[in-house]
């Protein structure tokens, strides 16, 4: 589902990642983890064509990036730490708004799906604004999945939430890719990711330094895997 | 799979956005309208002119007043979509970059005709001249154009700099001379009773300078956005 | 929702009589002024909104201080409520003088220290409330508004001396009246228009200031159950 | 335990630290300038009036040129301190909060007077008119130390506001106008040969203004910068 | 050294510290841990000073918090994920200007020491706009022990820093620390945390769910610790 090969990106002189390589088979979770500044936002932007790679190629549901950006971003959802919403238009609103922009058919029908699964449907006529960063980031969540990708990216969805909004939007997190979606999530957190991810990626030095999926470690936990990565 | 949206789709839909956000908030066009009443209230005590001459600057005030006013509702229109990551929301969607540009664009101007729509009959009642002259109201329509053209490109770039609060006024006034300048000369002669032949020339300059700057917009936006 | 009290139900109904009797002295019973004819009328609404108005913004600067001191949210919701209504009744002074204006100076504006006072000063509370729009913290939202309206409480008297330096055409009754203007002398039917709008004028802004208090506890009310809700 | 500096010394500090800040970028006086050049060339041509009545609003337009320049330069000042949480750096220093009010203050002032002392000769050379009068220079230091005062409070406050690119000259303008105005009145009046005596009136109102408003700003400045 | 009590902090209608209770002893070292937005940056802020307590006693090297947060500021250095500096100073004027603020005498050679110490003293002349991510935390870290305090308290030192950098960042840390002053330290990086605290403490639903010494966990880690914490 998602291919990369030999990618270089370079902020001036500074290289952050230095052809990595990074495939995903479709309906897998995985949970992109490394240490501050390893390159994990960096890479989800090139992922999601917000940013240009400097070197190597990335292929996403069949189309090449940067060409064929247009056709990945249709079948492509991101939520970063940012919620991508506007604080004076309602739920519904902002979703009508995404709706429109990605040429969506009956969008009523699929609003409402949407804000039913993040649990906002009682809220659909209030403000963003008005609404505490967890609603927000499950609303972004649902503006991430209304156009039904295949794809979606989380870059540290729990960042500046509180700890209820966190456990919420794990069930969020999990009903998106239970429909069987392609997810790619980083996160710091790793007690979360290790309940939600089927495989754990760690980026360091600018390279996947290692993969593992759930059941290769057993008696071990993430954090001595995690640690071991490093060390390696 | 899905067709993407039409260019013209999609800017609708980002102008939507854009007036149902603000007529929530009011955010802006009060901005824009308290600033333009400031403006005209320190000219007033800045220049105390006697009646005759007060005339002969109505249009210079005027427009100096668009120019100010009309940085601050750029400025802050661009800022909205920076400040949460909205614009990365309108890059993520497959829609041609130009929508994006001419979606602010059009708000932009909109903002600004109705600050303008507002401004003029209450400066026509404080100094009592009457401004509501089929000509007047296109000319500036056709400099509201301009300046918002270039406007929405600069500030597009000025929010991604570090001295964003203040670089925009610095880019776009210089840019913008020409619109103003040509925009005061046709109102000013049309306030002194000209007949439109007479003020031909700022026109085709107001037009001129619509066109191309809409077009240069058109074409580099996508640099000013894309990292 | 805890029902309107006894106390603010009487004071509605009283304040709508004092309207209308004020209305009909100023319109049937107060006789006709000499020189300007009925337009003077306008006179006593002029008089009694500009007079709440000003009331009202010099409360909330103190109810601004107390607030600085005490840090008690109730006092934000007395600052809000005044200036709110304030800006309301000093706009209705605006609009009745610029009528008024039109026949006595013939236009409908002048640069004349308390018309431009008064624009300034409608100008300070709309910024004021410009301000407050701009901050999603209610503690800090008190405080910057505190500190607002204690600046602009103190630069609009500053400000109407200042232009007091240019001549003036705006009529002055109350405080020292230069030789040059003409000073509208009142009869003792106006005199009673006159005290009764002023005191009828009172009695509205009390009442409005009030429903509005109870509106924001009622608005912090509801944004409690919205969070609950949210949970 | 070591004593915590004077608030002298603190406040020296920190102008110090502003000054060589700038004077390295030269971020914010260059801003400061070439939009105080932009105003006077957007009034020029606004207002082409014969040199008559141009004299006789030469007070006018340097102040309205000095009031915007000012809210640029202000509104930049406190985003520097805001930005990369200096503003909490300098709040951690054991020292009293007056200290930071007086310091921004003083570098704002002297900010403004280096923008002014750059105005004043390029005017007097565009237009030539003679602004260096031992008077007007005084009247000028009057004013800018009224403006910056009040500034820098209200700059304060804007910057931890969402609408922070465009509130402060909302906030300011009409809390400055008795400032503005006196400046004006005095400059005008010494520009057209008036004797000190003449210009007493807002003289005296300036000095009132700076002390008065300097000791509000000094009093609740504490309340805009805790949380 | 730090005692505080049924801290309550209340941010409009929202409670983020509910009666938080928390003792530090002199010389400990500890990581203070916890899940997005249980409310670690809030109460470091309110112990150095820069947020009031709604309610709650806090008392820091024997001064009370608010009253005498003079006295307490200068006995504290704090470092955020935000550096605090000016770029357009070079590293020996941003330091000198706080050694100013701190009204600390014969500053150069304290200046040396603390450039030397961060390993910065190379780069004293160079504006510090044009420091690394990394290096500029470092220098923050500089910054804040300048005056030599008693109590050091972390936000998320490594945020944002490059590998590297956040290695090096280790042994400054430990440095701080070596002096036998109390630090505090918030981080979501377990790894690094289980390396330098002495003690670590789980900040959750607005109170500490869980403090332990690092001796008291053998056989198992500090994410089982860290989980268990939170389930309970
Ligand atoms: C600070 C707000 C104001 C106050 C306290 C105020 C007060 C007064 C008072 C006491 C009078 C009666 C004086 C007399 O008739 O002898 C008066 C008259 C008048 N006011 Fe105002 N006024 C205010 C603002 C305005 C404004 C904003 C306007 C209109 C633009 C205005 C227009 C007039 C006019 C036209 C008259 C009658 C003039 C005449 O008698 O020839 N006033 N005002
Ligand atoms: N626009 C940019 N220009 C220059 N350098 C950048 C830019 N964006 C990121 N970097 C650098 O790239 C490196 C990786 O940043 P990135 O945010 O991708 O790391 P990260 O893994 O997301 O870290 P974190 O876990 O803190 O989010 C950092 O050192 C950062 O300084
Ligand atoms: N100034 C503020 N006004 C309103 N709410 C705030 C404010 N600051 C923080 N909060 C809220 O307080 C809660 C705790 O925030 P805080 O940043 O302390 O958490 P944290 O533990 O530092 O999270 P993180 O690990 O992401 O840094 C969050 O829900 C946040 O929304
Ligand atoms: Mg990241
Ligand atoms: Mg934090």
């Amino acid at each position: 589902m998602i291919s990369v090969k030999k990618l270089v990106k370079r902020f001036g002189l500074k290289v952050i990642l230095r052809g990595l390589d990074f495939h995903v088979e479709p309906g897998e979770f995985v949970a992109l983890l490394g240490p501050n500044g390893a390159g994990k936002t960096t890479f989800l932007r090139i992922l999601a064509s917000l940013s240009r790679p400097t070197m190597g190629e990335v292929n996403i549901a069949g189309h090449k990036l940067p060409h064929e950006a247009a056709q990945v971003r249709a079948r492509l959802g991101v939520v970063s730490h940012q919620p991508l919403l506007y604080p004076d238009l309602t739920a519904e609103e902002n979703l009508r708004f995404y709706a429109r922009m990605y040429g969506i058919e009956n969008q009523d029908e699929r609003i409402t799906d949407v804000l039913e699964m993040v649990g906002l449907n009682a809220r659909r006529r209030d403000l963003v604004g008005a609404f505490s960063r967890g609603m927000q980031q499950r609303l972004a969540i649902g503006r991430a999945v209304l156009h039904d990708p295949d794809v979606v990216l989380f870059d540290e969805p729990y960042t500046g939430l509180d700890q209820d909004a966190s456990e919420m939007l794990d069930e969020v997190l999990r009903s998106v890719a239970a429909k069987g979606r392609t997810v790619v999530m980083t996160s710091h957190d790793l007690a979360r990711a290790e309940d939600l991810a089927t495989r754990f990626d760690i980026l360091s030095r600018g390279v996947i330094a290692t993969s593992a999926r759930r059941e290769d470690f057993k008696g071990t936990n993430l954090l001595d895997f995690y640690k071991k990565a490093l060390e390696a | 799979m899905r067709p993407s949206p039409s260019l013209f789709k999609a800017t609708l839909a980002i102008v939507k956005k854009d007036l149902s956000a603000e007529f929530r908030s009011r955010e802006l066009i009060s901005a824009m309208l308290v600033f333009s009443l400031l403006v005209i209230l320190i000219f007033n005590f800045a220049l105390e002119l006697d009646v005759k001459v007060r005339q002969s600057v109505t249009a210079g005030v005027l427009w100096t007043t668009f120019a100010f006013a009309g940085t601050l509702g750029l400025n802050r229109s661009m800022a909205v979509e920076k400040d949460r990551g909205c614009m990365d929301g309108l890059l993520l969607a497959p829609v041609d970059r130009s929508a994006i540009y001419f979606g602010k664009a059009i708000s932009n101007l909109i903002f600004m005709l109705i600050v303008e729509a507002i401004v003029l009959p209450v400066y026509s009642m404080l100094y009592n001249v009457n401004l509501f002259q089929a000509g007047l109201l296109g000319v500036i329509l056709l400099g509201s154009i301009g300046y918002t053209a270039v406007g929405t490109l600069l500030s597009a770039m000025a929010v991604q700099t570090r001295t964003r609060d203040v670089l925009l006024p610095i880019l776009l006034f210089p840019v913008a001379v020409p619109v103003l300048l040509s925009s005061v000369k046709a109102s000013g002669g049309l306030l002194a009773g000209a007949a439109l032949p007479e003020i031909l020339t700022p026109l085709n300059i107001l037009i001129v300078y619509d066109i191309v700057f809409i077009a240069i917009a058109f074409m580099v936006f996508d640099y000013v956005v894309e990292e | 929702m805890q029902p309107k009290p006894t106390a603010l139900k009487m004071l509605d109904v009283f304040s709508v009589l004092a309207l209308a009797v004020a209305t009909y002295l100023a319109l049937v019973f107060a006789p006709t002024e000499l020189v300007m004819g009925d337009v003077q009328r306008v006179f006593y609404f002029h008089i009694g909104t500009a007079w709440v108005g000003l009331l009202g913004f010099i409360i909330a600067a103190g109810s601004g201080i107390v607030y600085l001191v005490t840090k008690d949210m109730k006092w934000d919701r007395f600052e809000v409520a005044a200036v709110e209504v304030s800006i309301m009744f000093f706009l209705i002074t605006i609009v009745l003088g610029s009528i008024w204006a039109r026949p006595a100076w013939n236009t409908w504006w002048t640069w004349d220290p308390r018309l431009t006072t008064a624009a300034v000063t409608e100008l300070i509370y709309i910024a004021y409330f410009m301000l407050r729009q701009g901050m999603d913290d209610p503690e800090k939202r008190a405080r910057f508004g505190a500190v607002y309206t204690l600046l602009g409480g103190v630069s609009a008297p500053i400000t109407f001396m200042v232009i007091r330096l240019f001549r003036s055409i705006h009529p002055v009754v109350i405080g020292a009246a230069n030789a040059n203007q003409e000073k509208m002398s009142m009869t003792g039917d106006m005199r009673v228009a006159f005290f009764f709008a002023l005191f009828a004028f009172t009695v509205i802004f009390i009442d409005l200031i009030w429903h509005r208090i109870r509106l924001g506890s009622l608005e912090e009310k509801v944004e409690q159950l919205k969070l609950k809700v949210s949970m």
